[in-house]
């Protein structure tokens, strides 16, 4: 089973082959570029559950190796190491191999599904839509087995890039190319402080390792255990700034508060590309990214405080907004925010299993949600205002099924996936804020975003599928193929039995040992030790608390977050579930505008932007153009202007010259004699 | 009293004959200014052309092969005066001594040579060498 | 090796080959007088150049001037000190030889129409046996010596076209600066000797004490024999010569003199100043660290030098400038020699002697070829020779790249190093910030109008029709030579950094 | 003889001035290369001066080297003033500025 961690890299480099022959033959294949992209998936899929079983049965159970060393050098950190290495490496652990599985998987579907989703109907350009999600693939591959953190931040921006092109896929929109820049920009801004982050941890380490002996975790740990400064900080003050720094990469690429309003406007892409994307896997790359360097974080409580309590605070503001939005993915674009936040909430408080478990279950259920949406644009032939659908379910029962499934999983109804993973996330909340009354907020935004959730999440489907057909299209909808139901019945079923991977209340409560996915995380069929979830769990500080006994507030937990899905889901069968809704705006009143308007979060984000960084901008380019560029041309024309004056000592007279070397000698002379006191 | 009062008095004196001699001349001579008087003295000859004239520059060939010889001769003389002791003397044989005076004078006479093979001493040239060199 | 068993005065056969090749051009036009058998001369004059560069080359590979106690043969002492050939010796006569050789093959073209052929070989060998004694020089008559030697030659070779007024306007310029500086030389010697009783640069230094009495006179000899030196390498204020020498003179005159003749002002500069006047005892005479005077030397001849420059229309001159530019780069080597070392900015200023030997050697050359072809003189002369001589251009451009100091180039390395080591030196001397300050502002500076001559010559479109251009086979052979060894100089930079720093240090002592 | 070192020096400077005195002065080519000689004369008195002060001929052989040398400076010189005549039919120094800036 080890020889098999040589093929590693082929997993990151099969995409990467199909977006050269999708680049460079894309136009000339039969399905421009389509046919390579799904070899290339579907190879790195079998590649990478090859590798989850080489972690699960190999002697080590993990693999971590350099390939490549780009630029060695002396400098040293503050501490550790005595010089520093930059290298391409992989780092195959239990997290990475999960990783990859959900990475490949999401990325072949979404293959599979482009091929009737966007190969339909004559659209141009499709060889560089093939060879975006080609390199996309590729990147987010090599950024989930990155074994370090400065390669990890240059496959971050690279899936930035793919994002940004795929996003403006469709260019001579309006819309489009404005969106795409946006999520550029927005997240180029949160990856300036991963850059900071970056440098500061490989000038304080001297090593941006993950893993290993010479990682900067184990640096930073030893940092803290010998007391001792770094910069002027204490070591643990430290690692919390560079934690953070690091972490805003995290919320740009996350979509959290305050960078997540990019997300809602890169649904202008194609709707694979948001499934694929901007739900399931890069957007996951930020709380990806929390999770592996969870070591780094577990040494500093303020750290992971400000992760959970971002984390529960999005939860409930994206969730707030989602429910007053028209278009299905607008909705499930919110919602993914929102379901992020719920990830963040749960590694903040600790919770690494039940974050990485929620990552999962989301990565399947969402995916599942935008190819169900995609499905539903082709039924409705481009239209994806909700108002205007109804009554598909009928006519499309394999989607409905499929979406209903990804539905419930989203509203975290038992027994769908995302019932047992967003349940461990508040339980996980619960016990840790009945300590800490900052978590407890952060658990009670979480637990109230629940009913948001199951209202939104059931809106839309009512909306999309009950009721009465409200425009001709949605009478007579598109037929949709294979290529499109074969994805969403995968996706389906994964939606709906994932949760077994980790059925931690039911093991609580019958003692059986099926909590798999913590089993696997914590090394039991092999990993890293120092990156297993009871090491991570003795690091970090927070105490945990008890209603009762543990089952009492497991079960306490559990039923508050159930009833409260419920809840939502009731209302908006109520409201919604009849033959022809009405909106029901006018009840929210006055907070329908500020829904609507997203919390006003773009007009802030805008009059930051306008009000203030241009203004600044302005004055900067104003010193620029005057004071520097005057230095500047001063200088020269200066130097021209001295020069020119220079020059004209040589007077071409030879006696001036004997006249003016005389006296230049003099000059020297008295200077010299003057300082030296020879005249005295 | 000093020497010096001595060569004072001398340089007075040396002063004073010439002055005298002079005055006296100057006093005694009988004063007829003509042009004839002014003119170069060329023998009795009506003189032509103007005082300055162009010294063929041979001359200046000739006075700087004078020239780089009678400094050859100052830089001999200190070497004569050693010479006899360094003989005499245990650690310095004869090529020690003699050798780089050999070696000098040797460079000097391929310069000699040379110049006198390019013409430096030429004094005059007949015409067949005026053709032949007529670019120098 | 071999050169153990040779009398010890074979130690100085490079200037002893370069000698006897001149007299053998004498001998050549002794026998056929005259004669204008170009390739018996300039070939005669390249071998020479060459055989003294491989003795120089098999000497430094001997291990002469290495220190005995690292396997070396040792510093090579004769005539009772008045001369020494070590490493640095050994590194300025490689500089030396090159050139001379360049230069050599170079005016085989260039001079090819001109009356006196054996006269201008011969007089190019015996000023390279003066710059080749410079090196080796070890007392201050030898180095007056060897000065004049150096001089004198060069007097006659830049007004060798006698019916050129340039030419003979430049001659007259450089000898009577020429012959003013060195009487201040004299002078200086006069003092020095008056102040210590001696001449050898040892003793000097070993009776410095004794000359407290003479502290302002033991001052003003060492600022004159400062003037001396500055004259050599054309360095404020004794540079007023070099403009007009270097624009005057024949081209490939103007690239020996700027190369080699500054590199052996620069040999005997160090040698006389680390030798016979060691920064602590003879500030404890003279009241003065003698480095000030280079301080504010360094930073006013290449701030001149290369403002000057900025504004040249004529490319000679242009290149006449920025040459006084570059010796204010390498007078930093002197300014930064303090009591308890220095020898890394020495070795710096050393390595870029060298370099600079060979890219304004090739760069004077370019000049030459140019004015081989009668193109003219100014910048829009110049305009798209690129098309019709691509090679010489590019060559011409690595030339103004590496003296800009453009990595990868030789002139990069050489400068990045001097200024290394000058931030280096500041620890000890403050003023050293002063000087790699005003070295960073005339690098970029320099940048502007050598760049512009490239610009000039690959991009810009010629003003006029131009005949098509020979392709003179020394002049090209040279150029590209010259340029291959500015590339080269790049992966060979380790061992020649070595050599000039230990060359430095060993000097140093 | 006792005559102090430092009336050889006063002279040697006197000359070494009148020589730099000439050079700023004079335009004749000629004039100027005497000058010069002048000034290496100074120098000389020195040298010689200094090695009866020190008891060492060092002095005295150098001055011998130092005549050489101007002499054959000098040689130098007439060659390039005679060209100067040839090609600017004048000896004055300052003529010759067809070179400046």
């Amino acid at each position: 089973m080890e020889g098999l961690f040589d093929y590693a890299p082929a997993i990151a480099l099969f995409p990467l082959a199909a977006f050269v022959i999708a680049l460079a033959f894309g136009p000339k294949l039969p399905k421009k570029g389509a046919i390579p992209g799904i070899v290339a998936t579907g190879g790195s899929l079998l590649l990478s559950l090859a590798m989850l079983a080489a972690v699960a049965g190999g002697e080590e159970g993990y693999y971590h190796e350099t390939l490549f060393t780009w630029a060695a050098g002396d400098a040293a950190g503050e501490i550790g190491t005595d010089a520093i290495e930059f290298t391409f490496g992989i780092l195959i652990d239990p997290l990475a191999a999960l990783m990859l599985v959900i990475v490949s998987l999401v990325a072949f579907l979404v293959h599979v599904f482009s091929l009737e989703y966007m190969n339909a109907e004559g659209e141009t350009g499709l060889p560089r839509y093939y060879a975006g999600l080609g390199l996309f693939t590729f990147s987010m591959l090599a950024f989930v087995y990155a074994d370090n953190l400065l390669m990890a931040f240059m496959f971050f921006e690279l899936v930035g890039l793919c994002s940004f092109l795929l996003i403006g896929f469709w260019f001579r929109t309006r819309s489009a190319p404005s969106a795409a820049k946006k999520a550029f920009l927005v997240t180029r801004f949160g990856d300036y402080f991963f850059l900071i982050g970056v440098v500061a941890i490989a000038a304080t380490f001297g090593t941006v390792q993950f893993a290993g002996e010479d990682s900067f975790v184990a640096a930073a740990a030893a940092a803290i255990d010998d007391g001792g400064q770094l910069f002027g900080f204490d070591a643990e003050t430290w690692v919390t700034i560079t934690g953070l720094l690091v972490l805003g990469g995290v919320i740009g690429k996350s979509a959290q508060f305050p960078l997540h309003t990019w997300l809602p406007d890169a649904m202008e892409g194609p709707t694979t590309v948001s499934a694929l994307i901007h739900a399931a896997t890069m957007v996951a790359a930020g709380v990806y990214l929390v999770a592996r360097m969870f070591g780094y974080y577990a040494l500093s409580p303020t750290a992971l405080a400000i992760i959970a309590f971002v984390g529960g605070f999005t939860a409930l503001f994206a969730a707030t907004m989602g429910v007053v939005k028209d278009d299905i993915k607008q909705v499930l674009a919110y919602s993914t925010i929102s379901q992020y936040g719920y990830m963040m909430l749960g590694l903040g408080v600790g919770g690494y299993v039940a974050g990485v478990f929620h990552l999962m279950n989301h990565a399947f259920f969402k995916a599942l949600l935008f190819l169900g949406s995609g499905a539903v644009i082709v039924l409705m032939h481009h239209e994806q205002d909700m108002w205007k659908m109804g009554g598909l379910k009928d006519k499309a029962p394999v989607t409905y099924y499929t979406f209903l499934a990804g539905a419930l999983a989203l509203a975290g109804i038992v027994p769908f996936s995302g019932f047992w993973s967003k349940d461990e996330i508040l339980y996980d909340a619960l016990i840790v804020g009945l300590e800490q009354p900052l978590i407890m907020a952060a658990y009670a935004m979480g637990l109230i975003a629940v009913f948001f959730t199951g209202f939104y999440t059931f809106r839309m489907v009512f909306l999309t599928f009950h009721g009465e057909p409200r425009t001709e299209t949605a009478e007579d909808p598109h037929s949709v193929g294979w290529a499109i139901k074969a994805p969403l019945l995968v996706l389906g079923v994964l939606a709906t039995v994932a949760g077994l991977a980790n059925l931690a209340p039911v093991a609580k409560l019958t003692g059986a040992e099926i909590s798999f996915l913590e089993y696997w995380l914590d090394g039991e069929y092999g990993g890293l030790e120092a990156l297993t979830y009871h090491s991570y769990h003795e690091t970090v500080p927070f105490e945990e608390g008890a209603i009762g006994s543990e089952t009492t507030t497991m079960l306490l937990g559990a039923g508050l977050s159930l009833g409260l899905a419920l809840a939502g889901a009731f209302t908006a069968h109520a409201l919604y579930n009849v033959p022809s809704p009405t909106r029901h705006t006018e009840k929210l009143g006055g907070a329908y505008d500020v829904l609507r308007s997203n919390y006003y979060q773009d007009e802030y984000q805008v009059w930051l932007a306008e009000g203030l960084t241009l203004p600044v901008a302005r004055a900067a380019d104003r010193f620029d153009q005057t004071v520097i560029d005057g230095a500047v041309d001063g200088v020269s024309s200066v130097s021209l202007f001295g020069g020119d004056r220079v020059k004209r000592i040589q007077s071409g007279i030879v006696t001036n010259y004997a006249a003016l070397l005389v006296a230049g000698f003099i000059a020297l002379l008295i200077v010299l004699g003057f300082l030296g006191g020879w005249f005295l | 009293m000093n020497d010096w009062i001595a060569i004072g008095a001398l340089a007075l004196v040396g002063l004073l004959i010439p002055l005298g001699m002079m005055a006296v001349s100057f006093l005694l001579r009988p004063s007829v200014p003509e042009t004839s008087k002014r003119a170069t003295y060329e023998s009795g000859e009506v003189p032509t052309g103007g005082t300055r004239i162009r010294f063929n520059i041979q001359y200046y060939m000739v006075a700087l092969l004078f020239l780089v010889f009678d400094i050859e001769t100052v830089l001999l003389f200190p070497w004569a005066v050693v010479y006899q002791d360094a003989l005499a003397a245990e650690e310095y044989g004869i090529v020690h001594a003699l050798g780089p005076m050999i070696a000098f004078v040797v460079i000097l006479l391929i310069g000699f040579a040379w110049a006198w093979r390019t013409g430096a001493v030429q004094w005059a040239r007949t015409p067949e060498q005026v053709e032949a060199g007529a670019d120098r | 090796m071999a050169v153990l068993e040779l009398p010890q005065w074979t130690a100085l056969a490079p200037a002893l080959v370069f000698v006897a090749t001149a007299l053998a051009l004498f001998v050549i036009d002794s026998i056929n007088p005259h004669t204008r058998n170009r390739s018996l001369l300039a070939g005669t004059t390249a071998v020479g150049a060459l055989a003294a560069l491989g003795v120089t080359v098999w000497f430094m590979l001997a291990g002469v001037g290495t220190p005995t106690a690292e396997g070396g043969l040792g510093v090579v002492e004769l005539f009772g000190g008045q001369f020494v050939v070590d490493q640095m010796t050994l590194f300025f006569t490689t500089v030396v030889s090159i050139v001379t050789a360049l230069v050599a093959v170079a005016s085989y073209d260039y001079m090819a129409d001109h009356t006196y052929q054996s006269e201008y070989y011969s007089l190019i060998m015996l000023a390279a046996t003066g710059m080749a004694a410079m090196a080796a020089a070890n007392s201050l008559v030898t180095v007056f010596i060897a000065l004049e030697l150096a001089s004198l030659p060069s007097y006659a070779l830049v007004a060798i076209l006698k019916d050129n007024r340039g030419s003979v306007e430049a001659g007259l310029k450089y000898f009577l600066i020429g012959a003013l500086s060195s009487a201040i030389f004299l002078y200086g010697i006069s003092l020095v000797y008056g102040a210590t009783g001696h001449l050898q640069l040892e003793a000097i230094a070993d009776n410095l004490d004794g000359a407290d009495a003479y502290g302002g006179l033991l001052g003003l000899g060492i600022l004159m024999l400062i003037g001396g030196f500055a004259y050599k390498t054309a360095s404020v204020p004794f540079h007023f010569w070099a403009p007009e020498a270097y624009e005057g003179a024949p081209a490939p005159i103007s690239a020996f003199l700027s190369s080699a003749s500054k590199a052996a002002g620069f040999v005997i500069a160090f040698r006389v100043f680390t030798t016979a006047f060691p920064v602590e005892a003879t500030t404890a005479v003279i009241g003065i660290d003698w480095t000030t005077a280079f301080v504010v030397l360094a930073i006013v001849t290449m701030t001149l030098g290369n403002f000057a420059a900025a504004t040249q229309d004529n490319v000679k001159r242009m290149l006449a400038y920025s040459s006084i530019g570059h010796a204010g780069y390498a007078l930093i080597g002197l300014a930064g020699l303090s009591a308890d070392g220095g020898e890394l900015v020495m070795g710096a200023a050393m390595m870029h002697l060298f370099v600079y030997g060979f890219m304004n050697t090739g760069a004077f050359l370019f000049v030459a070829l140019a004015e081989y072809w009668g193109v003219g003189r100014t910048f829009e002369d110049y305009n798209g020779l690129a098309r019709q001589a691509p090679v010489a251009c590019a060559a011409l451009g690595i030339f103004m790249f590496s003296l800009a100091g453009i990595p990868p180039l030789g002139g990069f390395w050489s400068k990045y190093i001097l200024f290394t080591e000058t931030i280096g030196a500041a620890g000890t001397n403050g003023a050293m910030l002063v000087v790699a300050a005003a070295l960073v502002v005339n690098s970029a500076l320099s940048l502007y109008y050598y760049s512009r001559l490239v610009k000039a010559v690959w991009i810009e479109d010629p003003i006029g029709e131009r005949d098509a251009l020979a392709q003179p086979i020394g002049l090209y052979a040279a150029i590209v030579v010259a340029a291959v060894l500015t590339v080269v100089a790049l992966p060979a930079f380790g061992p020649i950094a070595d050599a000039a720093q230990q060359a430095a240090a060993v000097a140093i002592g | 003889m006792d005559v102090p070192i430092e009336y050889f020096v006063l002279l040697s400077m006197a000359l070494f001035s009148i020589g730099l005195f000439g050079i700023l002065t004079r335009r004749n080519a000629l004039l100027f290369l005497m000058s010069v000689e002048i000034m290496v004369n100074a120098a000389n008195v020195n040298l010689i001066a200094f090695a009866f002060y020190h008891g060492n001929l060092t002095g005295q052989v150098f001055a011998l080297f130092a005549m050489a040398l101007a002499a054959a400076e000098v040689a130098i010189g007439l060659g390039i003033v005679l060209v100067l005549y040839r090609n600017f039919r004048d000896v004055d120094v300052t003529v010759p500025t067809t070179m400046r800036w």
